[in-house]
């Protein structure tokens, strides 16, 4: 089955929102990337371009008390989360105003107090945390769900199979997000599973299944927010494959000798921001001053972000050992 | 004073381990079991036997043979606020959670700027002796060893096969403990008032002041015997009983090797780039002009370890390679 | 889909055969059981007691040329595989003349000579090798196919799913085989599957799977034959799920508290040597006698493998350090 | 002469690497490569690029996100009779496989009595220093070196980055070898006729009367230029590139110890239990009597690494840390 958003539900407010969400991821990393070539960002980046949609229509159909699992292509999740743009801008930089101190860098985004638990940069391996998570809610009687992110390359990793059996079998409250760009680096996804519908692995646990259009941030919402409930009632994980696509490289080093540029371009016209922006002006929901201004309003917050991580001090060298073990709070 | 302070009734250190679960269960809420077969078969080494009947399905759960979810269940149910003990039936299938163990357990608290500690304790049996052959007779604590982020500990005795569980819990790091398969049926009883115990320190389990033998584990007891050997040749012993592989309790250590000023190390894990060769290599940098003698190792041999009787025994540390080696030391001139 | 044989294909001889394989290895496990209350045998002992009609009548579907990866309850896959036995006693002593030079025990038979890989101890741990045994089949354009034996529990592991996929994707020469005896030590399939329908997981890689009554060896046969051949043909990987169940203990050192001996007594009367062996009466393809002579043939070959085991010699403690690497063939 | 011949051109390390795997695969066709991006993606370094297009699908082929599967297929693959090149992408992805590798490839000849021998050639790229964070720095290689059954071997040259595979291929072990991402743009020529190498013996790099550095990978070009520093005020440094850290060439190590009485041991591993360890270890048992100062060691801070720079930095071996240690160890008194 396959849902599809109708704009029956969109009034202005919400359009804005939806819009200024996925702005501000973009331009956000728009900027990271200008800040790699400049040497300011240094280790691994990947981009988000693209994918907004999901990051936008998932993590705004959850509460407080929910809990986040997501990859090394975090920072439009950490941004929906409620993680400050300074906290993740200067995370980036590696300084100690950071969210994870400057320690974690673009993949290892963390901030607790929002239950944003990374950032993960190894693929898969952050089922199980997410399965644990869950367990963690439905022993202590909590009501809250977890939300757990992955790339379809992680599909073939044992990892995800696992884990998607043990929250099946004790019926824990995760939402399994499956954001299908269609790559893992280079690898189609027709190269790296014999069975490409990624639903089937799914089925094959008894999980309920959903795919979706991910680049219609309405129709994430939609499907995230019954998926949630029903999560939430205690009916158990759910499934929702996303399909997406990677507008940017992989990462900073990637020559994109797998896909042709005419395949790029033509996602291009399909992808989030260009497809809802249209869609609301026709629908009369926005105007073009108001996306300016949204761009703008972006724009200074990004701004800020980076004087705030560039005027932030690096951590002290004394501190490396620091955190290895845990200190008792203070 | 309550019944159970008074004097305690033989025990195995397979029943010393229960108990120490049996408190951590009635003490704390947060904490729960989970593993392969703890439940309704009791334990592979029956170690969990009756937990289920007394603490439920809830805390006590059976889980699927998928070693690397139900360790990173572990680590996540901690982040969760939790207590999660988890087994892994033996240090063997430890290797299909490495991953979680290393990339996630380990890291998490440092890579997130000390946002994320895991409380989390991780159970297994290790070691060889029971003829199980090259994929079940792995002894590898002192390689878990080399990775930072994590705590190792090796109960010997029935006080710690009892008491480090409650230690480890207590603790905001992740801490793998080690028991023994070959200590399983040992009986004594155990000391009142010996819980809590510390995780941190090693302990002398019997002095002397020619050569000190540093050990662990199953190890222990067949030092102990060589020591009884030596002594009759008037060789006087120093067992030092490591009880932590991580962090290495340094100073008493090295203290006692500057008293003896001979070491002899025993592990059963293999020789190459096990845990015997950082001790050898703590000592010195620490002590080496207080050396007597060249620091040497009685470790198992650098084989997948074989089935039959005669060659596992030959492949171990026994009595007499441990007495041999401390009688080399011993009559080596200063 | 649930294949069932009929009596049609089945001759005197052939109905001699099946019952005389299934007999071998029962009386041959029957006697392990009983060395190792002797302390003859020691380390684990897994007994397939009540599984035999699996091993026969797969095994029986190979040629020469194929391979086969079994678990550490590998006893009667390696007698119908050909290991002598001889070779199989003296190895569950720890002789010398075993079949792994003494090194393997019951659960590392070795014999590459028949290509029988094992005897791997590690749940799962036999998938992904027998997927590259498949690979050098077809890399090297040979024709054999790879047979691999794994129990019910192993499908909860990562490596299952990994291999499967990797099997399927590449289309390459391997038969799973899912012995399904419902428990995995004391966990019951219920309790470690969400979905306990195994065949579900080879759909998720669009791989043909069967499921068979394991109970019946005439049925094994069929379906390995077909399953093979097809294999053979080029058409990719396939899974049959032999159900079955363990009529003995997990291991010497299981209490059973798992499962009620009503329960064992009712799979008893399903066994596979009582219900072939009634059913052959029946049909008047053998007597009283002939089972009798078929027993004391087992047995006499038996005893002869025990005096074989008891008189050979143990290695040399001075070869221990062998074979850690190999050595060039003398 | 062939035109192979002649004077080489300049190449990096990652060419040199390219042309080993080149090297193997025309001259065996039993010879294929597998792994994660190995082909369209031209190699996450690059090292695989344009493999695919001279070889085909069948050869160099590309897998799914699944470390066990693949690397188990490898070793199936070798039972099978071929001789299967397996990289995985990284060492910090290896954890998932290590199963795999310690369970299977390091027991299977052991256990059948010689039957199996598993000539499986693993790659990995290994090492810090490009602000990867925790789960992207590991240096595990003397971690591997601790399992008997595997061998274990850095290139650290150009010629050996084109070397060594075929030497490993020949071997019917499985071996695995380390390639240090801080190397791959490093620019050289290869030596004339130094295909063949062996894979069993230590190299020094340069030679010195007064004090011993082991190391090995990444780290040596450090303690090159540590030496070239040292020179300057007269300290005559013997640079011994260990090459292979499974077996260790203990002739070569000990010769030299013995002719300059000090040694100091540089590895990007961890401190605790890492190869460190190992070779003072091995110092000690055979050279004791003739060392003039405690063995020391520069490693890795005991750290998850950290993400910028000069916090990595701080936690690598450095070429300050090293000449202070080496020159605090020749001013001791012997
Ligand atoms: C276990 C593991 N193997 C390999 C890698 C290297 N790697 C990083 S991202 C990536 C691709 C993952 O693809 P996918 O899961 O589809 O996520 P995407 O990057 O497309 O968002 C790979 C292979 C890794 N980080 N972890
Ligand atoms: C990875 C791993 N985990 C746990 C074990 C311990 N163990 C040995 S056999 C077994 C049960 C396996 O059940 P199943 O796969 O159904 O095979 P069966 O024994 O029923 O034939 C377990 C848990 C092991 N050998 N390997
Ligand atoms: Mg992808
Ligand atoms: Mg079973």
């Amino acid at each position: 089955m396959s849902a599809n958003s109708t704009d029956a539900t969109l009034d202005r407010e919400h359009a804005l929102t939806l819009l200024r969400q996925m702005l501000r991821i973009r331009q956000f990393e728009d900027r990271c990337a200008q800040l790699y070539t400049e040497l300011k960002i240094r280790g691994f980046l990947h981009l988000y371009n693209g994918e907004e949609a999901i990051a936008v229509g998932v993590l705004g159909s959850l509460e407080a008390q929910d809990a986040v699992v997501a990859t090394y292509r975090e920072h439009g999740h950490a941004l929906m989360r409620g993680v400050p743009m300074n906290a993740l801008m200067a995370e980036m930089f590696g300084k100690r105003t950071g969210s994870s101190g400057g320690r974690g860098g673009s993949m290892h985004v963390f901030d607790v107090a929002r239950r944003f638990y990374g950032g993960n940069a190894i693929v898969g391996g952050g089922l199980p945390i997410a399965t644990g998570l869950a367990l963690a809610e439905k022993l202590a009687k909590r009501t809250g769900i977890v939300a757990c992110f992955f790339g379809e390359g992680a599909v073939a990793e044992g990892e995800f199979h696992e884990s998607l059996n043990l929250a099946a079998l004790w019926r824990l409250p995760v939402l399994f997000i499956c954001e299908n760009n269609l790559y893992a680096m280079g690898t189609a996804l027709s190269r790296s599973e014999s069975v490409t519908d990624v639903r089937a692995k799914a089925a094959a646990y008894g999980m309920p299944a959903l795919a979706i259009d991910g680049m219609d941030v309405v129709a994430v919402q939609a499907a995230a927010q019954s998926a949630v409930a029903s999560i939430r009632e205690g009916n158990g994980p759910q499934f929702l494959e996303c399909r997406t696509y990677r507008l940017r490289a992989h990462s900073m080093f990637d020559t994109q000798l797998y896909r042709d540029k005419a395949e790029v371009e033509t996602w291009r016209a399909r992808g989030p921001l260009i497809t809802f922006t249209t869609r609301c002006k026709r629908a009369g929901l926005i105007g073009e001053a108001d996306f300016l201004q949204l761009q703008k309003d972006a724009d200074a917050e990004v701004d800020a972000a980076v004087i705030f991580a560039e005027s932030s001090e690096w951590e002290s060298v004394d501190d490396l050992e620091r955190w290895v073990y845990a200190e008792p709070p203070t | 004073m309550t019944a159970d302070a008074v004097e305690s009734p033989r025990m195995s250190y397979r029943d010393a381990l229960r108990e120490g679960l049996r408190d951590a269960l009635r003490s704390d809420p947060r904490v729960f079991l989970m593993g392969e077969d703890i439940g309704r078969y009791g334990g592979c080494y029956a170690v969990t036997k009756s937990l289920l009947a007394e603490f439920g399905e809830e805390r006590i759960r059976d889980t699927p043979l998928s070693e690397s979810a139900f360790v990173g269940a572990g680590i996540g149910a901690a982040l969760g606020g939790l207590r999660p003990i988890v087994e892994i039936m033996t240090v063997n299938f430890s290797l299909l959670a490495l991953d979680q163990i290393v990339n996630n357990a380990a890291t998490l608290c440092h890579m997130s700027g000390g946002q994320c500690p895991v409380p989390l304790v991780i159970r297994m049996a290790t070691g060889a002796g029971r003829q199980l052959a090259a994929q079940h007779s792995h002894s590898l604590e002192g390689w878990y060893a080399h990775v930072p982020g994590l705590r190792i500990v090796a109960p010997a005795t029935l006080d710690d096969a009892r008491g480090m569980l409650g230690a480890a819990l207590r603790c905001p790091d992740p801490v793998l403990i080690f028991e023994h398969i070959g200590l399983l049926n040992m009986e004594g009883t155990l000391t009142a008032g010996a819980v809590p115990v510390d995780i941190d320190r090693a302990a002398i389990r019997r002095a002397g002041r020619d050569i000190t033998l540093l050990t662990y584990g199953g190890s222990l007891y067949k030092c102990l015997e060589a020591a009884t050997q030596l002594a009759a040749d008037g060789i006087e012993v120093e067992v030092v009983d490591l009880r932590t592989l991580r962090p290495l309790d340094d100073a008493l250590i090295v203290d006692s090797v500057r008293r003896t000023h001979r070491a002899l190390i025993v592990d059963e894990g293999w020789r190459s780039g096990g845990i015997s060769a950082e001790l050898g290599m703590r000592i010195v940098e620490q002590a080496f002009f207080e050396l007597d003698a060249p620091i040497a190792r009685v470790c198992t041999a650098e084989v997948p370890i074989p089935y039959p009787k005669h060659l596992e025994d030959a492949a171990l540390p026994s009595v007499p390679r441990i007495v041999a080696s401390a009688r080399a030391l011993v009559s080596r001139e200063p």
